[in-house]
């Protein structure tokens, strides 16, 4: 029972020490704190991961893209802060640079097929594929 | 370390092919047609002239000094993806912005810049290009992403705009979309390496997994990201798992742009994994030592070697089975793509300098033939229409010999006919895969060279010895010549190349080349991450 | 040496001057391409000085072609090699020669394809490296199917597709092969070659287990070629719907690309997988020559009984190659020539009357001694050639492979692997009167009875040829004539050329054998002192 | 296993002899001359000139290689099959193309060569309707079958023998298919080859036997290494020997169970009967024999064997014999039984008795045939003995009528006659043997006698006496006979379609042609060679001079036939079986068997003429009481029917097979092509469709499919994780 119990209290501990830590913003992280990041980051990317699977909108689809973009980003930032490097840092400007430019295309994309089939559904577009 | 200069110099090509991008892009705005119709030519010569500085640029001392993974890499991969650009420029040409062109000649519409793409096509195809070139210089992970996505992004939009397919839509939305998970699955894969290493520069990585490896073995979390990035970059090489996209994207994208697929981000995706399995820990060249012993395989951690092994299985398997069923000769071609990578992930995990030399062969013929291939397709039109239906081409022979037999000689390539190029580069694989004790792995590969042949045979006879049918016989030649001219060079190159295997060989060997400060700086404990010393100087 | 390349090259230099000549020009380029390849070849083989010793030639190694892999432009002849060389390049002229009025359409590429087809075969035979040997035989695949597909019978997709799809998946497995064996010479020697005489050497040094697979895939690629009996669908299906000179080519020469390969790579790499699987083979050999020899006795078709046929005097090359002593590999060397002669004649004749009638169903067509009895008589004796007439050329080979298996026992005591022995010649010797009467049947329905013709073709049968054989027909069957009686007169030389090359095949096995012996030795003397071992405590038990 | 020694003389290497050769060399240059003339479409007899000059140049070469002989000789011509590939014994092949001369090779010879001049100079009268490339066939193939048989006797080895015996099978093949376009012939040409096959096939195992177990092939090494004694290292037994060679000399020789293709053979031209299916060809198993006779001594029970068989075959055939109307067929059987008195003379041990039976056989049974040939080329094809009667009265052929009478004679072994003496040298060897099985062949061989007597004389009372009547051919077509008249459509085709019409249109306004010169000569000259057959013997019996024939035999391998015949039956107690000191019926031997054989030949000569001359029409009544009757009624129709051997193989034999093959011909094309080969294919195919639901075209079915991938390989590598690595 306790085992069982021991993730979530911990995560709970965690999270009540980031709440503390918050004006703490240049002390160093704990075990914790970057456990719950990466559990958080984590979660960010299965929720773009399953949201990409089940939506039909190309524009939530594409949010879901984004949202996987930033989970592995937050994982970049905390690993960072956990190993004390900068780099990881610049790599998430990158990252947003990029999700930017893909978000750009991605819009262009949707709008260019938007006004063939009038539909943002994702559906339509299944003509290729074996029959 | 600290000079810019000599690393900017070894992306003097990329650079050079930088600035003719953005020159295209205002080129292709052009008011007059002669100078739109010079876009493609403007292209092959901002190719050629990159192509031109390669050797001067690219020195051994620079690459080493730049501390590269592979520091010879892009002695090889460079010059291949230039040269075999130069023949994608040509298939594409005419292609782009073509019904427009031909209205504006009639005199049926005016010159509309909101219209032409051809400039923007142009621009991205030499980005794409550029991408795939730095990857092969890359240093760190940021590097390798946003290569990666310099070879990506513009390769969506060419899906898109390319030309006149109608199902070019649906081929780039699917594209894009997919293309975006894998990104991020590689992403995550990325940062998992990092949090495990603590670092992005691929030499720290490297160091650092030794370490771990020395240790207790390397870590979990490594592990795992190594095998999300290597599944990731699956999705480049239309490898199992990520390949599912690629019948639906070869089919529906313009013909000349699924020629571009077929082989810049294929080579971008090879050059990646070379590169990142280079850092796990290749034990080097081979298993022989200089009095005959075999000494033990000490290659890529077990779980990396079974994941290949699998991915290297299904990914040959599936795309040849797959391409049985296919009677559109584009779908098939995405099928013969598939399961030539997985032909190629054999020479991944073999790796060591066979492993990596067979990888670069392989691209080399790879490209040409399939290049080949769609160029000849590329070349031929019915009704105004792309040729699709593998039955169209029945009977081309009595009509475009020259067309059908560049056709079969690149099929008969690809099913690895001695003494086409494409034989060589699968003996070059099988020696790579027994200098690494993949004996099972060989068979597979046999077993499915057999099954290939099957549509290959296929792609070869119809349009050599089927009768034409009314379809086929409204087959005709496209307006513009270029990707005839594209086709007729590859099919010659495929038959004629065989004839030049020791220069080539020696250009794919120079790839492993050794690295005289990286070899310094590994940790002298640990031999199982040594870099790749050369076996080239070995061998008789 | 360059006397080899110069027949090699010379049908290559004939297919590029065909395929920018004329369609008028193509035949007469491609009769000369191919004189001048058997010119060079004789001239060579007149200049051979290894006639006696089993030698290869020119022992100096060619130009590198893939220093990486340590790939050779090796050519050069033993006495086996450069018999079958000799024996493609003879075929070569005549089969063209005979194709003069059967091809009406696409003339210049059929001649293109067929002197590549030549070239390659010539290839195939004259290489000392391994993989230029895979470059020819793998080639010859894709003329071929070409010349099946495009002037073949009605079915000709489908046989040439089979055909390719078969012997394309045999010989991958003989490519890895080969390339295993590179590798087990890299590793011991440190540097890649696919030089034939040191991958063998290297062969042989392997443990029996790797012999033992090693010599299974040479096999399923050899046997495909040969083709071995489960192993031949393809064959009377290509044959059937190749066209004539296809035929020949096929049945003379590119079969024996199978029984040469086992001469060549399976015997002697791997004289313990021989020696493990040689009844495996001998059984699989012995049901082709029955199989194949039954189901002739009820074939219609001419052209399939005669590829049917094949099966099972191959079945018997087979036989007298495993039964692995010097007289049955003799037999065996032999036969693949004169198979090839007398075999590579039969289509001929039965091309020309195909030619004449449009069918070579033997229940429509028969009798035709009456109408073409110059015809009539070459079949005759080349029917009788391939029955194993002695006197003949096929009887030296037939007698000689039957001998070895018989006697193979008896070569126990010699130190060759005796296994074979009577009970099997007696089943292959059933082959003997099998074969007596399907071509004998073949025979009395169309040479001899009453003449039948079908009536649909009497109109335009006729038009360009005479009734019976033209100059052209009989100047392309007067060689192979000649050929296939002095051989059965005078096989001689022959015997002696290829004596040195047949025990230096088996040279391992005597080896082999004496391994053998002291294994089981070995073993059952362990085994005694297991027993013993395990008696020891049993007694002291009991006590 | 033997190590008996057994008395042959040594051969001696006399290289200077090769023009002995010419005796092989000069037919089969007549055979090319013949093969020019057709290809130079000359019309006139030249390829009978050719042939005949040839054959007869051949006979004189024999004859001064006999008068030049002093004992048995190897003469190396060139080499034809030889290699080595050690030193060693049995490491070594060798099979020249030499000859081996002694007097058993000269005896054949002679024959041999002489009668196949006389049928050739026959031939060049009988085949004139053929004139062309018809002539130059029928002449290519006696000039083939005399090289042939040349080799086979001649050959210093088995090789070579077997280039013979297969060689003479050709010849045989195409002269009996001479007629290719009736298919009674082709099927007639194609069984005997196949017949003969199946011996053949014993005969090549058997000479791999000899080579696995003698390490030679050439007879003077091979009687040498026998007397050394042999070894045995295949896993069949030494002893096989004998009944391997055995079964290709009863295939050659027509015995039992390969015998019935020779009657069928007579579809070919008559003087092809004669040559080759009656004197010389068929004998070729007794000189195998003969040739390799010590080796019979292999198996106590080999000779036993042939003998059995001999007299069986003997019995069986002249049953035959008795019920047929086609005189060919008769002569086909009678010679199928003569062959068996030649087997049983060598099963029981005389040699001579059958060797010189070869000789006198050869002659006599030659004239006969040629006989029937005058008949059949005079009465356009009619060889149905009720349909010719009386053949002496008609002017012209009387020279037919009573050489055939000699002929007849002969055969039926009056006493006196040369084959009286030649018989009763086989009789008297069974008859006086210690073993009660040859007595008892040789009572058989008596009553067989009287049944040879019975039917040969059967046909010359038809066919020669009585009131005169004959019909042309034309009718023979619905004939009753089962194989009535098979040569109907003879070899005459145009003069015989010409017969058929007049026929019809005038019955009687047909006239036979008699025989020209040629035919007439060769009857005469074989009639007297006949009667001088027995010159031999009458030297010894009236004379008592040296019988040549006796010394012929002696002086070569077969020589030692009674020695070998004790040393194989192990019968010690039968040391005492000279002829001189045994009895038969009480008399003494020579007496006894006079008398008896008399009895029997008289006995069945003049029930012949009872029924056949005197009373023809209680021949008919007879075979309907046979035939009335349940009890009896099986003998007259197994007798006519030939004890239904050609319907017991094709049911036990050819049948079955031909049920397999065609099984094994669907299960090919169906079921391993079809079912295993293109199912094989498929399976690759079936692949592809079994992943097509993977393909589906929707954007979010790849996605799943690429997650799920993902999620496998990660849970897959969590898993080993967990278990720890490696």
């Amino acid at each position: 029972m306790n085992a069982f119990l021991a993730p979530v209290s911990s995560a709970i501990a965690s999270v009540s020490t980031a709440l503390e830590g918050m004006g703490q913003a240049f002390s160093a992280a704990s075990e914790a704190q970057i456990a719950l990041s990466l559990a958080i980051s984590a979660l960010l990317f299965v929720i773009g991961l399953v949201g990409f699977m089940v939506r039909r909108n190309m524009i939530i689809m594409f949010l879901c893209t984004e949202l996987m973009f930033q989970g592995a980003a937050l994982a970049m930032i905390t690993v960072a802060r956990m190993h004390m490097d900068v780099s990881g840092q610049v790599f998430v400007i990158f990252i947003l640079t990029v999700a930017a430019a893909e978000a750009a295309l991605a819009l262009g994309l949707v709008v260019l097929l938007h006004r063939r089939r009038e539909t943002l559904s994702a559906e339509v577009w299944s003509d290729l594929g074996e029959a | 370390m600290d000079a810019i200069g000599p690393r900017l110099m070894l992306l003097a090509p990329e650079i050079l092919l930088f600035g003719a991008a953005v020159v295209a892009a205002v080129l292709g705005l052009s008011r007059r047609h002669a100078v739109r119709a010079f876009l493609p030519i403007f292209t092959c010569l901002a190719l050629i002239a990159s192509l031109a500085l390669m050797p001067i640029t690219w020195t051994e001392a620079r690459a080493n000094e730049a501390q590269l993974v592979l520091p010879m890499l892009g002695a090889f991969i460079k010059p291949l993806l230039a040269g075999v650009g130069i023949l994608l420029v040509l298939v594409s040409a005419g292609s782009v912005d073509r019904g427009f062109e031909a209205a504006v000649a009639r005199g049926r519409t005016t010159f509309d810049p909101q219209r032409v793409v051809a400039g923007e096509f142009h621009a991205f195809f030499l980005f794409s290009v550029i991408g795939a070139m730095l990857l092969c210089s890359a240093t760190d992970l940021i590097w390798i992403f946003l290569a990666v996505e310099l070879v990506s992004l513009p390769t969506y939009i060419m899906v898109a705009v390319g030309g006149a397919s109608r199902r070019s839509g649906e081929a780039a939305i699917k594209y894009f979309f997919l293309g975006a998970l894998s990104t991020a699955v590689f992403l995550y894969g990325f940062a998992m390496i990092y949090g495990s290493t603590g670092s992005l520069e691929l030499d720290n990585i490297r160091t650092a997994l030794a370490a771990q490896a020395a240790g207790s073995g390397i870590d979990g979390v490594a592990l795992a990201g190594l095998i999300l990035a290597v599944l990731g970059f699956c999705f480049k090489i239309t490898a199992v798992p990520m390949h599912f996209y690629a019948p639906d994207v070869y089919e529906g994208a313009p013909t000349h742009v699924t020629a571009f697929l077929a082989f810049v981000p294929k080579v971008a995706g090879f050059v990646v994994l070379v590169v990142l399995l280079a850092c796990v820990g290749w034990t080097g060249h081979s298993l022989v030592d200089g009095d005959g012993v075999r000494v033990p395989y000490a290659g890529l951690p077990t779980p990396l070697t079974a994941v290949l092994w699998m991915v290297a299985v299904l990914t040959m398997t599936l795309g040849n089975v797959g391409a049985l069923l296919q009677s559109s000769v584009k779908r098939m071609l995405a099928y013969s793509s598939i399961a030539h990578s997985g032909y190629l992930v054999i020479g991944l995990l073999s790796g060591g300098a066979a492993g990596i030399e067979a990888i670069c062969f392989y691209l080399l013929a790879y490209g040409i033939m399939t290049t080949a291939a769609f160029a000849a397709l590329v070349a031929l039109e019915r009704r105004g229409e792309e040729i699709n239906e593998i039955n169209d081409l029945a009977g081309l022979r009595q009509k475009q010999p020259v067309m059908a037999w560049m056709l079969a000689i690149s099929g008969a390539s690809l099913v690895g006919l001695p003494p086409f190029l494409g034989f060589f580069g699968k003996v070059y694989l099988f020696v790579a895969a027994f200098e690494a004790d993949q004996f099972a792995l060989v068979v597979i590969a046999v077993l499915n060279s057999a099954v290939s042949a099957l549509y290959y045979l296929r792609l070869a006879t119809v349009p050599l010895v089927a009768p034409p049918s009314a379809r086929s016989e409204e087959v005709e030649l496209v307006p513009t010549r270029w990707p005839w001219i594209a086709a007729v060079v590859c099919g010659i190159g495929t038959v004629i190349l065989p004839g030049f295997l020791n220069p080539l060989v020696r250009a794919a060997e120079v790839t492993t080349k050794p690295v005289a400060d990286v070899t310094a700086a590994a940790p002298s404990a640990d031999p199982s991450p040594a870099p790749l010393s050369s076996n080239a100087s070995e061998r008789p | 040496m360059s006397l080899i390349w110069t027949s090699i090259l010379m049908p290559i230099i004939g297919a590029a001057l065909v395929a920018v000549s004329s369609s008028k020009l193509s035949r007469s380029i491609a009769l000369l391409a191919t004189l001048g390849s058997l010119a060079a070849l004789t001239l060579f083989a007149f200049e051979f000085p290894a006639w006696n010793n089993g030698q290869y030639h020119p022992l100096e190694a060619g130009p590198a072609w893939l220093d990486a892999a340590g790939i050779r432009l090796s050519v050069g002849f033993d006495t086996v090699s450069l018999l079958l060389a000799l024996l493609t390049a003879f075929l070569m002229p005549l089969c063209i020669l005979g194709s003069y009025t059967a091809v009406t359409e696409r003339v210049k590429e059929y001649y293109g394809w067929f002197l590549l087809l030549g070239a390659s075969i010539l290839l195939a035979f004259a290489a000392r490296d391994a993989i230029l040997f895979y470059v020819g035989y793998e080639f010859t695949l894709v003329p071929m199917t070409i010349l099946i597909a495009v002037y073949g019978g009605t079915e000709r997709r489908v046989a040439s597709i089979k055909m390719f799809l078969y012997t394309f998946l045999g010989s991958m497995f003989m490519l890895a092969a080969i390339i295993y064996v590179a590798w087990e010479n890299r590793v011991s020697t440190g540097a890649w070659t696919f030089d034939i005489d040191t991958l063998t050497a290297t062969a042989i040094r392997l443990p029996a287990s790797a012999q033992y697979w090693l010599f299974a895939s040479l096999m399923v690629g050899f046997a495909v070629k040969v083709p071995l009996f489960p192993l031949h669908t393809w064959l009377p299906l290509a044959h059937d719907q190749a066209p004539t000179a296809g035929s020949v080519i096929l049945a003379s020469a590119m079969l024996k690309l199978g029984t040469y390969g086992n001469y060549r790579f399976a015997l002697p790499m791997a004289p313990a997988g021989g020696t493990e699987l040689m009844v495996v083979v001998a059984v699989l050999s012995i049901i082709a020559i029955i199989y194949a020899s039954l189901i002739c006795w009820v074939q219609t078709d001419a052209k399939k009984l005669i590829a049917y046929s094949s099966v099972a005097h191959l079945g018997l090359c087979m036989l007298g190659l495993f039964a692995l002593n010097p007289v049955g590999a003799e037999g065996a060397v032999f036969y693949m020539v004169n198979h090839g002669l007398s075999t590579g004649a039969l289509f001929l004749c039965i091309g020309m009357f195909y030619e004449r009638y449009h069918t070579k169903d033997t229940d429509v067509l028969g009798g035709l001694a009456k109408k073409m009895p110059v015809w009539a008589s070459f079949m005759v004796l080349f029917t009788f050639a391939s029955i194993g007439l002695p006197g003949l050329n096929g009887f030296i080979g037939e007698f000689l492979c039957l001998g070895g298996t018989f006697i193979a026992e008896h070569d126990g005591q010699s130190g060759y692997p005796g296994v074979l022995g009577p009970r099997f010649a007696v089943v292959a010797g059933l082959g003997l009167i099998f074969a007596a009467m399907y071509l004998l049947i073949l025979l009395g329905k169309i040479v001899w009875g009453p003449l039948r013709e079908p009536h649909h073709d009497a109109g335009h049968a006729h038009a360009c040829l005479p009734t019976d054989l033209n100059a052209r027909e009989i100047l392309v069957l007067t060689p192979l004539a000649v050929a296939c009686i002095w051989l059965g007169v005078q096989p001689q030389p022959m015997l002696k050329a290829i004596e040195p090359c047949a025990t230096r095949m088996l040279a391992q096995y005597p080896d082999e054998v004496q391994r053998l012996k002291e294994r089981e030795a070995q073993m059952a003397s362990e085994a005694l002192d297991a027993t013993n071992l395990a008696q020891v405590p049993q007694q002291g038990g009991a006590r | 296993m033997s190590s008996a020694n057994f008395p042959i003389p040594q051969a001696v290497v006399a290289p200077e002899m090769a023009w002995v050769g010419l005796a092989l060399l000069l037919p089969l240059v007549s055979a090319v001359l013949c093969t020019i003339c057709a290809a130079a479409r000359l019309r006139g007899k030249w390829p009978a000139v050719f042939t005949v000059l040839a054959l007869a140049a051949s006979f004189v070469v024999v004859l001064r290689a006999y008068n030049a002989y002093s004992g048995p000789v190897q003469v190396p011509i060139f080499e034809w099959m030889s290699f080595a590939w050690g030193d060693g014994r049995f490491q070594q092949f060798t099979a020249p193309c030499a000859l081996y001369i002694d007097s058993l090779t000269l005896f054949w010879m002679l024959f041999v060569t002489g009668l196949g001049t006389l049928i050739a100079l026959y031939a060049s009268e009988y085949m004139e309707t053929e004139k062309g490339a018809g002539y130059a066939r029928f002449f290519f193939g006696i000039s083939i079958f005399l090289f042939a048989m040349s080799s086979l006797v001649m050959g210093d080895n088995l090789v070579m023998l077997y280039l013979g015996w297969e060689g003479v099978g050709l010849a045989s093949y195409l002269l009996i298919g001479f007629d290719y376009q009736r298919p009674s012939a082709v099927a007639a040409a194609k069984k005997a080859f196949i017949m003969n096959r199946i011996g053949d096939l014993g005969l090549a195992l058997g000479i791999f036997m000899l080579w696995a177990n003698y390490g030679t092939l050439q007879y003077s090494q091979l009687f040498q290494a026998m007397n050394a004694g042999g070894q045995t290292a295949v896993d069949w037994d030494v002893s096989l020997i004998p009944f391997l060679l055995m079964l290709g000399a009863f295939g050659k020789s027509a015995q039992f169970p390969l015998f019935t293709w020779l009657p069928d053979a007579m579809e070919g031209p008559t003087p092809v009967s004669a040559l080759i299916h009656a004197a010389t060809m068929v004998t070729a198993g007794v000189y195998l024999i003969a040739r390799l006779y010590p080796f019979f001594a292999l198996h106590p029970d080999a000779l036993a064997t042939v003998a059995w068989i001999g007299g069986g075959t003997a019995l069986l055939a002249a049953t035959i014999g008795m019920a047929q109307y086609d005189i060919k067929r008769v002569f086909a059987y009678s010679t199928i039984s003569q062959l068996g008195y030649m087997f049983l003379g060598l099963g029981v041990g005389t040699t001579y008795g059958a060797c010189y039976h070869t000789l006198t056989h050869a002659f006599f049974k030659a004239l006969l045939f040629l006989t029937a040939g005058a008949i059949m080329h005079g009465f356009a094809g009619q060889l149905d003995l009720r349909k010719l009667s009386g053949l002496r009265h008609i002017p012209g052929w009387r020279l037919v009528s009573w050489t055939m009478f000699i002929g007849c004679l002969w055969l039926a072994a009056f006493p006196y006659t040369a084959a009286f003496f030649s018989k009763d040298a086989i009789l008297l060897q069974a008859l006086t043997s210690a073993r009660w099985d040859f007595v008892f062949l040789g009572w058989l061989g008596l009553f067989t006698a009287a049944l040879t007597a019975y039917y040969t004389f059967r046909v010359w009372f038809r066919v020669c006496c009585g009131p005169v009547h004959f019909e042309p051919a034309a009718d023979a077509h619905h004939g009753d006979a089962p194989h009535g008249a098979h040569d109907a459509h003879g070899p005459h085709g145009h003069e015989n379609a010409h017969a058929s019409k007049a026929g019809h249109a005038a019955e009687h306004a047909f006239h036979p042609h008699a025989p020209k010169w040629a035919i007439s000569t060769v009857l005469a000259v074989l009639a007297i060679g006949t009667v001088a057959a027995g010159f031999p013997a009458y030297n010894e019996a009236f004379a008592h001079g040296t019988n040549w024939a006796q010394k012929m035999i002696a002086g070569s391998s077969a020589a030692a036939g009674a020695q070998i015949v004790e040393h194989a039956s192990h019968a010690a107690e039968t040391a005492d079986i000279h002829a001189a000191h045994a009895t038969v019926l009480g008399m003494e031997a020579h007496t006894g068997l006079l008398v008896v054989g008399a009895t029997a030949s008289l006995g069945g000569i003049l029930i012949a003429a009872y029924l056949h001359l005197f009373s023809r029409a209680s021949a008919d009544a007879l075979r309907r009481v046979l035939m009335g009757n349940w009890f009896t009624r099986w003998l007259p129709i197994c007798m006519e029917r030939k004890w239904f051997v050609d319907e017991i193989y094709h049911g036990l034999f050819r049948l079955p097979l031909w049920i397999g093959s065609q099984v094994l011909h669907f299960g090919d094309k169906h079921f391993l092509d079809g079912v295993l080969v293109d199912g094989i294919a498929r399976i690759p195919i079936a692949a592809g469709k079994l992943f097509r639901p993977l393909y589906g075209g929707a954007l979010q079915g790849y996605a799943v499919s690429m997650v799920a991938g993902v999620a496998l390989v990660l849970a897959w590598m969590t898993w080993v994780w967990l278990r720890g690595f490696e």
